[in-house]
């Protein structure tokens, strides 16, 4: 059985990947050997060091959760010095995700990993409260294009694009940022969700709306990858809401080329490897000897 | 490293009004230190984050929590019977610093110290393993500890505490008004303060000890998502000494804390 | 206590009404007394009988459901004859949800309904699998405003409009609708969502993608329920996955005016009524003695 | 009015391999049809639908339910205990058209006729009941019954049916093929045939009867999402005579079968 895939040129030895924001590299590795995984994708950097929002910043919703972390991080300086060495010295491939509030911020962080050992770059163009002229990037076919050329334009890795689901047409977005080079895509990211405790009569949390993750969007997720693998030819990374193995296989049959896992990795630590093995398990059972068969099995 | 485990739950019983102790028999905990917590996952597939609760008291294969009530997550424990299973992490955070090696830890030797572990409410549970640990290492420890109304731990308290001081909110047990009150009224002086309970009293015991020019070690609470660090979710204010002088960092509550000196806490929020 | 509202000129005597599409007068009125709620919502009722989608039309999801029953019904015609003496007899309004697939049907059907005795009429402008010019009316702003301001000439009767929530911006479509003249707003309808069992390696639905409904929705409904209050003058319906009489207090914080019941009442038949009971109890715990109160207690 | 009630669990136990029959205790259950079925519903809040199941046997306050575990909610129904609770509903759908009230209901009166009841694989639940009551009508019952491998519900059926035919698709025991085959092969000759199982099988049932000019009534199965006529979700294809002439209409499966008339219903989809 062999579980590698190319994605964008970078081989990964399974398609299993950690999903921005949910994963620390050295407090996810106090659990499992994260060598184990296809790569791992690290929490958005942006050029200088964000606080995030108040707190609280985490709520708990019928089959997932809130967040709104805010991308609080400590700039792209202080990730090539602090973290990138200690991921690199455990051989996984690196996929840093980016975020930024203007072009020109995205394209600083882009310029400066490119220097680095990192595999790719995830630019987060998706975060609800990173915005511009009053819409994020993300929702905007035009701003996700422009977002795209010029990130492409400074970046000497595979650059893929990560979407927001927060959107009426995905496959307009997923066009747009083929068409100006993206290497990749992954999507999605969090739903805009809002949670109210009528206990307390406020929002439960600070910010009032938040990022909405885990099993409870997974359809939503699946039906956008699905979307998007019939309007673009570069490869794919699914995500939202994976929980099993099986959800590992819905994502890949939709058109997934790669997977992340976030929310599950809070639910339980170990999900990725947990993950992983399912999906070994789930192809024995099968009779799949490699991803791609998982997806050529799916009848539409 | 660091697991989620299947314990076998060896009792679960309610102690005071909607509060409850549960003791966790697992062969796999490891080492517990005083101010670490753990996580608890619940069976309801509706509710889906871990609910962090602090060690009470920890034997060589078993932990004791104490909770109360306090939504759907800790209703749904409350209901769990002795002889089942229960899915919980080995300890997380770093707990009081008192062990000589955590970050900023201070001494290892406290004999001819005396030390005060001030609890409020839910916060009292973890001050059990604390004092344990504490007299371990030759403390005399005082404990002052407050009650809405109705104390719990007393009896659990008195084995390791020297004397154990009890207030409650509504005076219907011991001084009358809350821990911190207590401690200035009565006076119960001590060379360190360790503390865990509601923000207002942890501040109003910060403040106390700045003062007094003692130090002061507080257990914060943060909504959790993960619990060990990975979702940056869980984050307080603290002051840090850097090159540049003194600059306020926003810490994990799981991964750098819970516990951090009074001093280093930015309360003003 | 005084659970009334004043929807639109409409009094309903209380703010729980069923959602369309999972309420039948009959078969709900087997397991309770249907006149205990403030309105029902029937389900969609085109000018002509519709067939509806292929089965399997159902599926279960992660605190969730997904349908495509795709608006099978017997033509307003037979409504008119059939369901609408039954339910007038029980005494509660009766809003009828009207969908089409051109601007014509929904006012052929929404001029036939003006001559009965429905109390409103809720225009289902967000059905995923009715399309003009390749976009649902319900996710372009221009469309949804053109098909408000034609129901509106011919409407005798209040006409509510229903958004779908697969859109970037609800607040826009909100805002294009009362500019039309809509006296009041639903949402959400379904988000749109799909699932693959993976051993069959098929779509669990013949119609590959469905709506998505349920608990899991609830942190996207609440939270452009509050976009839309902040957007619009005009009363709200409230729902997507309102489970409890805590759920629907948290709709009316949010700023819905009455709140509809759908999926929680195929989980429980009773669901309506018991979400009733629970929301007075609410009440009477918080002190609240209107439904207004609920609203304004929520602190932003 | 129909409900939703707490039942007891008298007795959940493997009777063949992954099947397992349960019976529920209610005194609210009211009289049930065969051929009826009942709502169960779920106690994991991530599945939020009910199951249907066929009533297999009803007594005065109780009944019970036969199931193969199929997928994770069958699963979770396996590991519920004797003497726990679990939520049902009363009785739901029309059950076979055997009490001359039904919309299309035949005779009522059975003495003298010979009738077939025939179940393949878990469509053999339903024919105990039927068998029962169609005995209790005065009908001379045989029962041609097929599985997989290995056959359940056999002794049960004896008690109401002169003979019992059993058929295994891979020879294991009995005929070797399917309950049609057998039925065909062995000339199981009836006045009237009913049936519950794969729709290969009720469509080869149906169309033997026709060709033999005898009614058949077969009971569906389609995903459901209510269970109870609410939601449109669970509709069949059935040939409906009207002024107009012969029509095609959607019919719920929940709402106006689970059994039709094989004539009536569609089979080519
Ligand atoms: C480090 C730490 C140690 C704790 N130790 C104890 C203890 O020993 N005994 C005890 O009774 N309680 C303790 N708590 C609080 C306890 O975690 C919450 O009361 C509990 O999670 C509530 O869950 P629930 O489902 O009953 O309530 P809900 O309000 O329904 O919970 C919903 C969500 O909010 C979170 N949440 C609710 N209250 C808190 C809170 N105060 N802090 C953090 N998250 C919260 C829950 O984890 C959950 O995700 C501790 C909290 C932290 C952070
Ligand atoms: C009227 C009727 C009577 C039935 N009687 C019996 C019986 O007596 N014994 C028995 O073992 N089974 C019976 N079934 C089938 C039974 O309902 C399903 O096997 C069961 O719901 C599967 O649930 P699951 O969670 O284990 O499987 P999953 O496949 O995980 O279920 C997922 C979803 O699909 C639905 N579903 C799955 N299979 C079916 C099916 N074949 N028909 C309808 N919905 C399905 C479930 O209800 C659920 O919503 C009957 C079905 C119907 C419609
Ligand atoms: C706590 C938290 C923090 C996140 N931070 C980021 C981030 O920094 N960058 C990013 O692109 N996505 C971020 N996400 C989104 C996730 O990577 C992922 O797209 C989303 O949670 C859906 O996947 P899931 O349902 O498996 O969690 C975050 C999600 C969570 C829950
Ligand atoms: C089976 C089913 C059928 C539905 N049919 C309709 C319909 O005919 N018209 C309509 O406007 N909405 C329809 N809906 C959408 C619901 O009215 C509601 O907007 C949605 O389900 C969200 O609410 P809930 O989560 O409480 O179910 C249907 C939903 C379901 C589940
Ligand atoms: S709870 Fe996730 S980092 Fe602290
Ligand atoms: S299952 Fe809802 S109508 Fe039959």
């Amino acid at each position: 059985m062999d579980l590698s895939v190319d994605f964008a040129g970078v081989l990964l030895k399974n398609p299993i990947t950690t999903a921005s924001g949910t994963f620390s590299a050295r407090e996810s590795g106090e659990f499992y050997d994260i060598s184990e995984l296809g790569a791992v994708i690290t929490k958005g950097v942006a050029s200088e060091p964000w606080s995030g929002n108040p707190t609280p910043r985490i709520a708990e919703v019928y089959g997932g959760m809130l967040n709104a972390v805010g991308l609080q991080n400590p700039g792209v300086e202080a990730f090539i010095k602090e973290e990138l060495p200690y991921l690199k010295q455990t051989g996984t491939p690196v996929i840093a995700n980016v975020a930024g509030r203007t072009v020109e911020e995205y394209c600083s962080v882009a310029e400066r990993l490119s220097e680095t050992e990192v595999a790719m770059m995830e630019i987060n163009i998706s975060c609800p409260n990173v915005k511009e002229g009053g819409i994020g990037f993300g929702t905007d076919p035009k701003m996700a294009a422009a977002v795209t050329k010029a990130v492409k334009k400074v970046s000497r890795k595979p650059v893929i694009i990560k979407l927001t689901p927060n959107v009426t047409d995905i496959a307009e977005i997923a066009r747009a940022v083929e068409a100006e080079g993206a290497d990749g895509i992954s999507l999605i990211n969090t739903l805009l969700g809002m949670k109210i405790d009528v206990q307390r009569k406020k929002p439960v949390l600070a910010n009032i709306m938040g990022g909405f993750s885990g099993p409870a969007v997974k359809p939503v997720a699946v039906r956008m990858v699905y979307q998007v693998r019939r309007a673009v030819q570069v490869p794919i990374i699914g995500l939202g809401g994976i929980m099993t193995g099986e959800d590992a296989a819905e994502f890949i049959m939709a058109g997934a080329d790669a997977v992340s896992v976030g929310t599950a990795a809070l639910v339980n630590p170990t999900a990725p490897v947990d993950i992983l093995r399912e999906l070994k398990q789930y192809m024995r059972e099968q009779g799949f000897k490699t991803i791609g068969e998982i997806h050529e099995a799916f009848m539409k | 490293m660091k697991k989620v485990v299947w314990g076998n739950i060896l009792c679960n019983d309610p102690i005071a009004k909607d509060v409850y102790k549960m003791q966790i028999q697992s062969s796999e905990m490891g080492p517990v230190k005083a101010g670490q917590f753990v996580n608890i996952y619940l069976e309801d597939k509706s509710m889906l984050l871990p609910r962090p609760l602090s060690i009470c008291d920890a034997e060589e294969d078993s932990i004791t929590i104490v909770y109360r009530i306090a939504g759907k997550g800790t209703r749904e424990l409350s209901a769990y019977q002795a002889m089942n299973q229960i899915r919980v992490s080995t300890p997380l955070g770093n707990g009081y610093f008192i062990e000589g090696t955590a970050l900023g830890g201070q001494i290892d030797d406290y004999s001819g110290k005396t030390v005060v572990v001030a609890g409020g409410g839910i916060g009292v549970p973890p001050m059990v393993l604390l004092a344990r640990r504490l007299k371990e290492k030759g403390a005399e420890v005082l404990a002052a500890v407050g009650f809405q109304e109705e104390p719990f731990l007393i009896e659990e308290l008195k084995q390791y505490c020297r004397e154990v001081h009890v207030a409650t909110d509504r005076g219907t047990c011991g001084f009358h008004g809350n821990a911190v009150q207590m401690i200035k009224e009565k006076r119960i002086d001590a060379d360190e303060y360790f503390s865990c309970g509601p923000k207002v009293m942890l501040k109003a015991l910060s403040d106390f000890c700045t003062e007094k020019r003692i130090h002061c070690q507080v257990s914060l609470e943060e909504r959790m998502g993960c619990g060990y660090g990975a979702c940056v979710g869980c984050t307080c204010k603290i002051k840090v000494k850097t090159n540049q002088g003194m600059e306020i960092q926003q810490k994990g509550v799981c991964k750098h804390g819970p516990v951090f000196f009074g001093e280093e806490v930015v309360w003003d929020e």
